[in-house]
C-alpha cells in the first residue's frame, strides 16, 4: 500500500497532478471515492476488498475536471474504462495518470498508454466468475422464462437511473431518454418504460460495456441490470472476437464492420 | 550446458555413424545430451499411413516424457522423427479436442511445451557461436548441402528456414570453410519409406539427387536426416544398378563435415561405417 | 395550424379495381388537419396536376400526400407540381396505393382499409415535414488528373477538349505509363509507342493542360466542386525553361551503371537522363539519389557541358496549392517481379524474366533493338516457355484474383517470339485462356494454329538450371497430370498485375477507399464504375484493378465525361436529405457529446469536428459536423447516435417515430 | 373479430427492397394484405428502438429488410445494421422477447417473387403464433398502472 | 476450420474427406501444380491432380478407383504437393485418410501389398519392442510379403559396417506401449 501512497503523494507533490482519485474509508465502514488534492491528505487513500466502485465515471465529470489533471486509482475494470473513454475522446491520454493496482491488490506502476494496453493483454477479460454462472444459468431457460425473468425483476425498476449515473460509459450530456422528440422511452416507471429503458441502455453499451457490473451494484433495487450489459459483452466476444477497452484506439464495434459477419438468422 | 536428446530407433542402429558424431561434437562443445527416458519409436510413415490416432499418441508419449523429466529443450537429429514430433505438437495445439483424447490414450499430461530443435537449429544455436580458434582443419571442399523433404515441410508447421531452397545449412558449410554449391535438389525426396518395399523407386530418386550433385562438382553431399542418408549410401548399389553407372559421390552428415573441421578424427564420426568410402578426413 | 391535401389517384383501374379509392378519400378527409380530400382518375395527368395545383392555392395547404403509385416512380413530378404551386417540394408526399397494394392485394374491404391506414401514416409524416432548400454548392471548373499513363493521358485531353482546365500530375520525369514500355499490342499487333506518342505530345501542348511531371500529390482538402490539392514538384535540378533538351548532359554523365527502370533493369542509363527517347517532357532530370555531385560533393559534369547553363543543383522541391473541382484518379497497376516467386528461383535466374522485361526485349527501341536475346548471355534463345497466371489465382504465395491481361499478353509474346525466331520453339503453359474481348480468342487461335505456340494445361511446379539453360517441370492435366519437363533457354513468366506501389497512401491522402488489394474501389460494381465512394473524384485504368489498353481508355473517356458533366454547372444543387447535428444555445452548444462514433460509420467522410472556443481561444467543446457537400443522407449514424443528436432530413427521428405510431393507431 | 389478422410492418430501404416490393406490384404477384411498408433511405438508417415502439402499439409482426451485403446503395449502411441486428437478437433473447415475430431479409430490387415470399411466409407464421399477447400485456399492465397512479 | 460447419452431408468419398481430415476437394481448380512436382507422380496411376479430379466428381466409381489406386501407397509424404499448391490443399493429409479408408474398406491394391506389408511389420516392431528393431523388421517383412531374397546382399555388410543389431533394444515400460496400441488400433493389433 505504501506505493500506491507515496505513489500519490509524489504525482501532488511534485504538481504532476491536481488531483488524485482514489478509494478512503468511510464512516459506514465502506469504502468510498476520494478526490485528495492535498499532499498531506494522501495517507488516507486505502485499497482493499471494499475498493469495487468503478471510479471512471468521475473523469468525465465537469467537477472533476475541474481540478486539472488527475491521477486515478484503477483496477482492471477501471483501466478498460479509461481505454474506452480515451478512444471515445471523452478523456485525453494527456491528463490523466494511472495508479494501477493488480488483482491481487498490489500497486503496479503504469508509466504509460502503452504500459497498460500490455498490462490488460495478460487479464482475463471475460465477465466474472460469478456473474459468467448466472448468465449461463439465464441462457439455458425458456424463452417464456426468460421473458417472466426480466419482467418480474424490472417491474422493481424505480427509473432513478444510478444504473447510468454509476457507468463510466453512460457520459453523454443528453441522455436519449432525455428526448422528447419524440419520446422514444415512456416516462414513467412502468413495466413497458422500464423494458425500454433497459434494452436502449444494453444496446447503447453493446461493445462498450468493461464488464465492471457497478450498474448492478448501482441499483437500489437490486436489479441484475449488469448482467444486460455483460450478455451484451460476451456475444460481442462471440460474434467479432472483440474485448472492450483494450486500447486507447478501439474502433467501436457497433461503427464497424468486416463483410464476412457471420450470422445465421438474416433470410 | 545441458540439453535433452532424442534419438529415435534409426540412431541406435543403422545411422549409428550420426549419433556417434552427434554425441562427439557435444561432447567437444562441452554440451551434456540426455536421452529422453525410456523413449520409444515415434510410429514413423508406418504409423500415419495406417492409423492416424497411433501416429499422434507414440509422439505424444516421447513429448510427454520430456516435459515430466524437464526437458524444455529437445535436439531431434532425425529429421523423420523431428517432423513426426513437431507436426504432433502442432495438430494437437490447434485442436483442443484431440489434445484430450491423445491425452487420454498415453495416459499421461501432456502439455505441449517443450521447444523442439532440429540438427541444424542446434548446430546454429550452440556451435557455431563457439566456433571461433576451434576450427583446425577447414572443411575445404565443395558441398551439396541435402535438406530433403521433411526439415522444411510443411513450411507453415515447422516454420522453420524457406521451403524452397533454404539456406540455413549452406551457411553453417560455410562458416567451416567449405564451399555450398547451388543444387536445386535441396528438397526434392529421396524416396524415404518405400526403401525397403519399392526400392527401385528409391533407386530412381535418390540416383537423380547424387547425378545432379556430381555432376555439378560436388566432393560430397551434406545431410541432416538417418532416413536420406540410408537412401543415399547404403542403397548406393541398386542406385548405380537403377542408373547404370557407377557414382562414388560419398554422403556426409553434417555434423560429421564439422566434425572434422573441429579436429574430430573420421572414427570419431562414425564414416568408418558409411556404404560409401568417403575419401575425406 | 396544418392544412393537408390528400389525393387519392385511381390510375384508370388500377387502383380503382380493387381500392375503393372513393371511400380512401372520404375516410382520409374526416382526419384532423385534412382541409382537402378528393379522387381522380389519372392524378399524373395534366388536368390531374392542374387539381393538385389549384387546391394547393385554393386551400392554403401546408402539405399533400399524393395517393398513387410508387413515389420512385412520380415523386420527382408531383415535388414539381407542388413546387410550381408555391408549396416547398419536400412537403409533398406519396402513399403506395398501386405497386404496394392494389396491384398485390383481392378486392376487398382489407385492401381499403390498408389504403387507408398507408395514407393516414403519410398525412401525419407530411404534417411534421419541414420546408428545405436544395444545397447550392460552388464548382471550381479545373480538374487533377493523377498519374500520366494512357487512362490518364486520354482522361486529361477528353476535359481539356470540353474546354476546362486540367492539372495532370506525373510521378517520374516523364508520362506514357507502361504503355510507352510495350512493343506491339494486342489483338492488332501494331506498335504501341507509334499510336501513344502523339497523345504524349498533345498533352504537353495543349493550351488547357498544366502537366506537372516529377509531381506528387502531397494533400487533399474538401470536398466535391470544391478541393484543394498540395502537389509537391520534385526538384529536377534544373531550369527547364532555359533547358533545350540537348541531351549532351546524358551522354556526358559519367555515371553510367544505374539500372534503367524504363528498360525494366535490362539496360543503363546515366544519373542525369532522360527516361526514353520519346519522353514528355523531353528534358533531363538528375537523380540525386545516385549522381556522384550529390553523393560526394563533386563532379558537376553536366553543369560543365550544358550549353545554356541550366543546372541547378541547389534547386529546391517546390509545394504549390491548387483549387480544383473534380479528380480523376489514374494511377496504374504494376507487376509482381519475378524475384517474388521462391519456386521460379526467387529471382537468381537472369534468364527467368517477367513479361514487361519481354516487353522491352521484343521492342525496336529497346536495350537489344528488338532482337530476342538471354539476358545472361545474348544468345537467341531457341526453346522458350511462357508461364501463365505466375502469381495470379495464387491466394497462397500470390493473390487470388485473375489478373486479366497475361492471358493476351502471353499470346501475343508468344507470336512476337515466333515472328522474330522462326526456328525457335514456343511453350505456353496456362490454367485457362481467357480471351474475352473483340478480336481476342481469334487472337490467340492464330497463335496456336498458325505460329504453332504450344498451349500445355498445367502449372509450373517449379524452375531449376543445369548447364545454362532451365529446366522447366510442369504438367500438362489434359493428359490426366502426365508431368512434363522441358529444358528451355529462356522463360516468361506472365506475372501477376497488382496494385501500383503507393496506391494505399494515395488513397489515405484522397479520402477514397481501397480494397484488399490495395486497388481504388469503385462506389459500385455494377451502377458506378467510374465514381469512388467521395464525390468529385473519379477513377480511371488499371488503378481500379489490371485493365488492359482499350478499357483503360474507354474509362478513361467515361470519367472525363462525368467531370465534364459535374462542370458544365456554375453551382452543384444537391437534395437537402442529408443529416444534420442539432446545435443549441451555450454552454451546451449541442447534445452531440463528440465520441465521434459516427465518423468510423460514415461511408462518406462527411462528419467534421467542430470546435467552440472561448475567446482567447481555448476548446470548450468538440462536437460533430456534417459536411453537407459529402453527406449522401444513408441515415447510418442517426440510428447510431446514442444521445439522438445527430438527424436526416426528411427521414427525421420524429417523421420515422410518427410513421410507426400512426401505421399501428387509430386516431 | 371472426380470426386472427396479424398486424405486420415492414422496415425497408429504398434502394433494394422498397423497390423489390415495387416490382411484386408491376408483376402483380399477390400477397398478404396485413403487411404495411414504411419506407426508410437504408437498412443502417434503422433504429432498434422502432421495432420495439411497433410491438408497443399492436405489431404482431415486424420484417425488417434491405440489399443484399455488398450492393447497399451507400455501400456500407446494410453491414453495420447486420451488426445492429446480431445485437439486437441476441439481446432480446436473452430478455426473452421472441424473435420468431422479426423477419430479417435481404430482398433486392429485383427480386419481386422473393418479396411475395418473405410476406407470405412471415404473415403465416405470425398467424400460428397469434396475436403478440405477452408484449401486449406488459404494456397494457403499464397503461392500467399509469391509470391508478394518477 | 469454419467450412466444416456449414457441411452438408452427402455420400461421397468427398465429403468424409471433407469431415474427417477438413480437405475441401472443391478447392481444386486443377492447376495440376501437384502432379508437376510430385517426384513419383509418373509412377502413379493416378497423378494428385487426377485424384483430386475424381473426388471433386462425387461419384461412386470414381471414389472406388481412388480407394483401389496405387497412388495412394506411392505417395511419399514429401509434401512437395502442400508446399506447392496455390489453394493449400493439403493432400498429404488427405492421402493418409484415404490409405486407412482402403484398408479399412479392404480395397487396397493388390500391387501395393508390400507397402502395406512394410508398414505393418514396422508397427509390428514398435509394438513388440516399443523400438524399431530393425533385423526383426526386414524378417517379418520378408515372412509378410514372401520377398524371400530381397536385400540379401545389404544385411551381411549393415552388420559388418556395426549398423544392424542381433538383439532387438527392448524399452522398459512395454506395457505402456502395449496399452497404447490397444486403445487406437485396437486389440487386432497392426493387422
Amino acid at each position: 500500500m505504501i506505493n500506491l501512497v507515496s505513489r500519490a503523494d509524489e504525482l501532488l507533490e511534485s504538481k504532476a497532478v491536481q488531483v488524485v482519485i482514489g478509494y478512503e474509508a468511510g464512516s459506514t465502514g465502506k469504502a468510498r471515492p476520494a478526490f485528495i488534492t492535498d499532499p498531506s491528505k494522501t495517507g488516507s487513500l486505502i485499497f482493499d476488498d471494499r475498493c469495487v466502485q468503478n471510479l471512471a465515471v468521475y473523469l468525465t465529470k465537469k467537477e472533476v475536471r475541474y481540478f486539472g489533471k488527475a491521477a486515478i486509482v484503477a483496477t482492471l475494470p477501471i483501466m478498460r474504462s479509461i481505454m474506452m473513454l480515451i478512444s471515445e475522446q471523452q478523456v485525453f491520454a494527456e491528463n490523466i495518470v494511472v495508479l494501477g493496482v493488480s488483482a491481487e491488490g498490489k500497486y503496479i506502476d503504469i508509466a504509460g498508454i502503452e504500459v497498460m494496453q500490455q498490462y490488460i493483454a495478460t487479464c482475463d477479460l471475460g465477465n466474472p466468475a460469478k456473474d459468467q454462472e448466472t448468465l449461463a444459468m439465464l441462457n439455458k431457460m425458456s424463452t417464456q422464462q426468460k421473458f417472466d425473468f426480466w419482467q418480474k425483476e424490472l417491474s422493481k425498476c424505480i427509473k432513478c437511473y444510478a444504473c447510468r449515473q454509476a457507468c463510466p460509459m453512460c457520459y453523454c450530456t443528453r441522455c436519449a431518454v432525455e428526448c422528447n422528440q419524440p419520446q422514444w422511452i415512456p416516462v414513467q416507471s412502468n413495466l413497458h418504460g422500464n423494458t425500454d429503458w433497459h434494452i436502449l441502455r444494453a444496446m447503447h453499451l453493446a461493445g462498450r460495456c468493461i464488464s465492471c457490473g457497478e450498474c448492478g451494484r448501482a441499483c437500489p433495487v437490486n436489479i441484475p441490470c449488469h448482467l444486460l450489459t455483460m450478455h451484451m459483452a460476451d456475444q460481442v466476444h462471440n460474434y467479432f472476437n472483440v474485448y472492450a477497452g483494450t486500447t486507447d484506439k478501439m474502433s467501436s464495434v457497433m461503427s464497424t464492420f468486416e463483410p464476412n459477419d457471420k450470422e445465421s438468422f438474416i433470410q | 550446458m545441458k540439453i535433452g536428446i532424442y534419438p529415435g530407433c534409426s540412431l541406435t542402429g543403422s545411422a549409428r555413424d550420426y549419433n556417434e558424431s552427434v554425441f562427439a561434437l557435444a561432447k567437444a562443445f562441452d554440451i551434456e545430451l540426455v536421452q529422453v527416458p525410456d523413449w520409444n519409436c515415434c510410429g514413423a510413415t508406418a504409423a500415419h499411413n495406417l492409423n492416424k490416432e497411433l501416429s499422434l499418441s507414440l509422439p505424444a508419449r516421447i513429448l510427454a516424457t520430456a516435459e515430466k523429466n524437464g526437458l524444455d529443450e529437445v535436439l531431434v537429429p532425425c529429421a523423420a522423427c523431428y517432423s513426426r514430433l513437431a507436426v504432433t505438437q502442432h495438430e494437437l495445439k490447434m485442436n483442443p479436442e484431440l489434445k484430450n483424447r491423445i491425452g487420454e490414450i498415453i495416459g499421461m499430461d501432456y502439455r505441449g511445451t517443450t521447444k523442439l530443435i532440429n540438427v541444424i537449429e542446434w548446430i546454429d544455436a550452440y556451435i557455431i557461436p563457439n566456433l571461433e580458434g576451434r576450427i583446425t582443419k577447414p572443411f575445404d571442399y565443395k558441398v551439396a548441402c541435402y535438406y530433403g523433404c521433411l526439415m522444411v515441410r510443411p513450411n507453415k508447421v515447422l516454420n522453420y528456414d524457406r521451403a524452397e531452397d533454404p539456406q540455413t545449412m549452406d551457411i553453417a558449410m560455410e562458416k567451416i570453410g567449405a564451399h555450398p554449391l547451388y543444387f536445386p535438389f535441396k528438397t526434392e525426396c529421396c524416396g524415404a519409406g518405400l526403401s525397403v518395399s519399392r526400392t527401385e523407386i528409391v533407386a530412381k530418386l535418390s540416383g537423380k539427387i547424387i547425378e545432379d550433385a556430381e555432376h555439378r562438382g560436388a566432393d560430397t553431399l551434406i545431410v541432416a536426416c538417418p532416413m536420406c542418408h540410408s537412401n543415399l549410401d547404403m542403397r548406393r548399389p541398386s542406385i548405380n544398378k537403377y542408373w547404370e553407372s557407377d557414382f562414388k559421390l560419398p554422403v556426409m552428415y553434417v555434423t560429421q563435415a564439422i566434425g572434422l573441421a573441429v579436429g574430430l578424427t573420421a572414427k570419431d564420426v562414425g564414416l568408418q561405417r558409411h556404404f560409401v568410402k568417403v575419401n575425406i578426413s | 395550424m396544418a392544412r393537408i391535401g390528400v389525393f387519392v389517384c385511381h390510375c384508370g383501374e388500377n387502383i380503382s379495381a380493387t381500392v375503393d379509392c372513393h371511400k380512401v378519400a372520404e375516410t382520409v378527409g374526416k382526419l384532423k388537419h385534412v382541409a382537402f380530400s378528393t379522387d381522380y382518375k389519372y392524378m399524373c395527368s395534366d388536368p390531374g396536376q392542374t387539381l393538385i395545383k389549384e387546391a394547393i392555392k385554393e386551400h392554403n395547404l401546408t402539405g399533400i400526400v399524393v395517393s398513387a403509385c410508387s413515389p420512385r416512380m412520380h415523386e420527382p413530378t408531383f415535388r414539381k407540381a407542388a413546387a410550381e404551386a408555391g408549396l416547398n417540394p419536400f412537403l409533398c408526399e406519396m402513399a403506395n396505393l398501386r405497386e404496394h397494394c392494389s396491384w398485390v392485394h383481392e378486392k376487398n374491404d382489407m385492401t381499403t382499409d390498408k389504403a387507408i391506414d398507408l395514407v393516414r401514416t403519410l398525412v401525419e409524416k407530411v404534417k411534421i415535414n419541414s420546408a428545405l432548400q436544395p444545397i447550392k454548392v460552388p464548382v471550381t471548373k479545373t480538374a487533377l488528373v493523377i498519374g500520366g499513363g494512357i487512362a490518364g493521358i486520354q482522361s486529361a485531353l477528353d476535359i481539356a477538349n470540353t474546354g476546362h482546365k486540367v492539372i495532370l500530375v506525373e510521378r517520374s520525369p516523364s508520362i506514357g505509363g507502361h504503355m510507352s514500355q510495350l512493343s506491339e499490342t494486342f489483338p492488332t499487333l501494331d506498335c504501341s509507342q507509334c499510336i501513344l506518342t502523339p497523345r504524349m505530345v498533345e498533352v504537353a501542348q495543349h493550351p488547357n493542360i498544366t502537366l506537372y511531371t516529377y509531381a506528387e500529390v502531397e494533400g487533399l482538402d474538401g470536398f466535391i466542386g470544391n478541393f484543394t490539392v498540395k502537389i509537391r514538384k520534385k526538384s529536377k535540378s534544373l531550369d527547364e525553361k532555359i533547358c533545350t533538351g540537348c541531351g549532351l548532359c546524358t551522354t556526358k554523365c559519367p555515371q553510367k551503371k544505374i539500372p534503367n527502370e524504363f528498360e525494366e533493369g535490362l539496360g543503363f542509363r546515366p544519373a542525369i537522363y532522360v527516361p526514353f527517347p520519346q519522353a514528355v517532357p523531353n528534358k533531363p532530370v538528375i537523380d540525386r539519389e545516385h549522381c556522384t555531385y550529390y553523393i560526394k560533393g563533386k563532379c558537376k559534369v553536366c553543369e560543365v557541358v550544358c550549353p545554356t547553363k541550366a543546372i541547378r543543383f541547389d534547386q529546391p522541391d517546390e509545394v504549390i496549392e491548387v483549387q480544383i473541382g473534380a479528380i480523376v484518379i489514374a494511377t496504374g497497376f504494376d507487376i509482381k517481379r519475378a524475384d517474388f516467386f521462391p519456386e521460379y528461383g526467387f529471382g537468381k535466374y537472369k534468364d527467368v524474366i517477367d513479361g514487361l522485361q519481354f516487353e522491352r526485349l521484343a521492342s525496336a527501341s529497346g536495350p537489344t533493338s528488338g532482337a530476342i536475346l538471354r539476358p545472361s548471355d545474348g544468345q537467341v534463345p531457341k526453346n522458350i516457355v511462357f508461364v501463365a497466371c505466375a502469381g495470379s489465382r495464387d491466394p497462397a504465395k500470390g493473390i487470388a484474383y485473375c489478373s486479366k491481361i497475361c492471358c493476351m499478353y502471353t499470346a501475343k509474346h508468344a507470336m512476337l517470339y515466333k515472328h522474330k525466331v522462326h526456328e525457335g520453339k514456343a511453350s505456353i503453359f496456362y490454367m485457362d485462356i481467357r480471351s474475352a474481348g473483340k478480336n481476342y480468342e481469334e487472337f490467340v487461335r492464330r497463335a496456336i494454329e498458325e505460329d504453332y505456340v504450344n498451349y500445355i494445361r498445367g502449372r509450373v511446379s517449379t524452375i531449376y538450371e543445369r548447364d545454362g539453360k532451365l529446366i522447366v517441370k510442369g504438367v500438362d492435366t489434359l493428359l490426366g497430370g502426365q508431368p512434363v519437363e522441358i529444358v528451355a533457354d529462356m522463360v516468361v513468366l506472365a506475372t501477376a498485375g497488382v496494385a501500383n506501389h503507393g496506391a494505399e497512401e494515395l488513397a489515405q491522402r484522397l479520402h477514397v477507399s481501397y480494397d484488399s488489394h490495395k486497388f481504388f474501389a469503385e462506389a459500385h460494381p455494377k451502377l458506378k464504375p467510374v465514381e469512388t465512394n467521395t464525390a468529385g473524384i473519379f477513377l480511371a485504368g488499371a488503378c481500379q484493378n489490371p485493365k488492359d489498353i482499350p478499357d483503360s481508355v474507354s474509362q478513361a473517356s467515361g470519367a472525363a465525361v462525368k467531370v465534364a458533366a459535374l462542370f458544365s454547372q456554375n453551382e452543384l444543387t444537391r437534395e437537402p436529405l442529408v443529416a444534420f447535428v442539432n446545435r443549441t444555445a451555450p454552454p451546451l452548444y449541442s447534445t452531440c457529446v463528440g465520441c465521434f462514433l459516427c465518423q468510423s460509420v460514415c461511408p462518406y467522410q462527411a462528419i467534421e469536428r467542430e470546435d467552440f472556443k472561448t475567446r482567447d481561444g481555448k476548446i470548450i467543446k468538440t462536437v460533430a459536423k456534417i459536411n453537407e457537400g459529402l453527406c449522401q443522407g444513408c441515415g447510418t449514424c442517426v440510428a447510431l447516435c446514442r444521445s439522438k443528436s445527430i438527424d436526416l432530413h426528411g427521414y427525421t427521428n420524429n417523421q420515422m417515430y410518427t410513421e410507426v405510431m400512426a401505421l399501428l393507431n387509430e386516431y | 373479430m371472426s380470426e386472427f389478422e396479424p398486424k405486420v410492418v415492414a422496415f425497408v430501404c429504398n434502394w433494394c427492397t422498397y423497390a423489390g416490393a415495387d416490382l411484386t406490384g408491376t408483376s402483380r404477384i399477390r400477397y398478404a394484405s396485413n403487411v404495411k411498408i414504411i419506407r426508410f433511405p437504408c437498412t443502417g438508417r434503422i433504429d432498434f428502438m422502432l421495432l420495439l415502439k411497433s410491438f408497443a402499439n399492436g405489431a404482431d409482426g415486424i420484417i425488417v429488410s434491405g440489399c443484399h451485403p455488398n450492393d447497399c446503395h451507400y455501400t456500407s449502411g446494410n453491414f453495420h445494421a447486420k451488426r445492429r441486428w446480431i445485437m439486437f437478437k441476441e439481446l432480446m433473447d436473452f430478455m426473452g422477447i421472441d424473435m420468431n415475430r422479426i423477419t430479417f431479409s435481404w430482398v433486392s430490387a429485383a427480386e419481386g417473387a422473393r418479396w411475395a415470399e418473405v410476406v407470405n411466409t412471415t404473415v403465416a407464421r405470425i398467424r400460428e403464433l397469434g396475436p403478440y399477447v405477452s408484449y401486449k400485456q406488459m404494456v397494457n399492465t403499464a397503461v392500467e398502472e399509469e391509470v391508478t397512479n394518477d | 476450420m469454419s467450412h466444416s460447419a456449414h457441411l452438408i452431408e452427402r455420400d461421397s468419398l468427398a465429403y468424409a474427406i471433407e469431415k474427417h481430415v477438413e480437405v475441401h476437394t472443391q478447392k481444386c481448380y486443377q492447376c495440376g501444380k501437384c502432379s508437376a512436382g510430385c517426384p513419383v507422380a509418373t509412377e502413379m496411376d493416378l497423378p494428385p491432380s487426377l485424384v483430386m479430379r475424381l473426388l471433386q466428381t462425387e461419384r461412386k466409381e470414381n471414389d472406388e478407383k481412388v480407394l483401389r489406386s496405387e497412388s495412394i501407397w506411392l505417395c511419399l509424404t514429401c509434401e512437395m504437393c502442400l508446399s506447392r499448391c496455390p489453394m493449400e490443399i493439403d493432400i498429404p493429409s488427405m492421402m493418409d485418410y484415404l490409405r486407412q479408408k482402403s484398408r479399412s474398406e479392404k480395397k487396397v491394391n493388390p500391387k501395393m501389398k508390400n507397402i502395406v506389408s512394410f508398414h505393418k511389420a514396422f508397427l509390428h516392431s514398435i509394438q513388440y519392442t516399443g523400438r524399431l528393431f530393425e533385423l526383426g523388421l526386414i524378417l517379418d517383412y520378408k515372412r509378410q510379403s514372401l520377398n524371400l531374397t530381397q536385400d540379401m546382399m545389404l544385411a551381411p555388410k549393415m552388420i559388418g559396417n556395426g549398423k544392424l543389431h542381433f538383439i532387438p533394444e527392448m524399452m522398459k515400460d512395454m506395457p505402456h506401449i502395449t496399452r497404447i496400441f490397444k486403445k487406437t488400433i485396437g486389440k487386432g493389433g497392426s493387422k
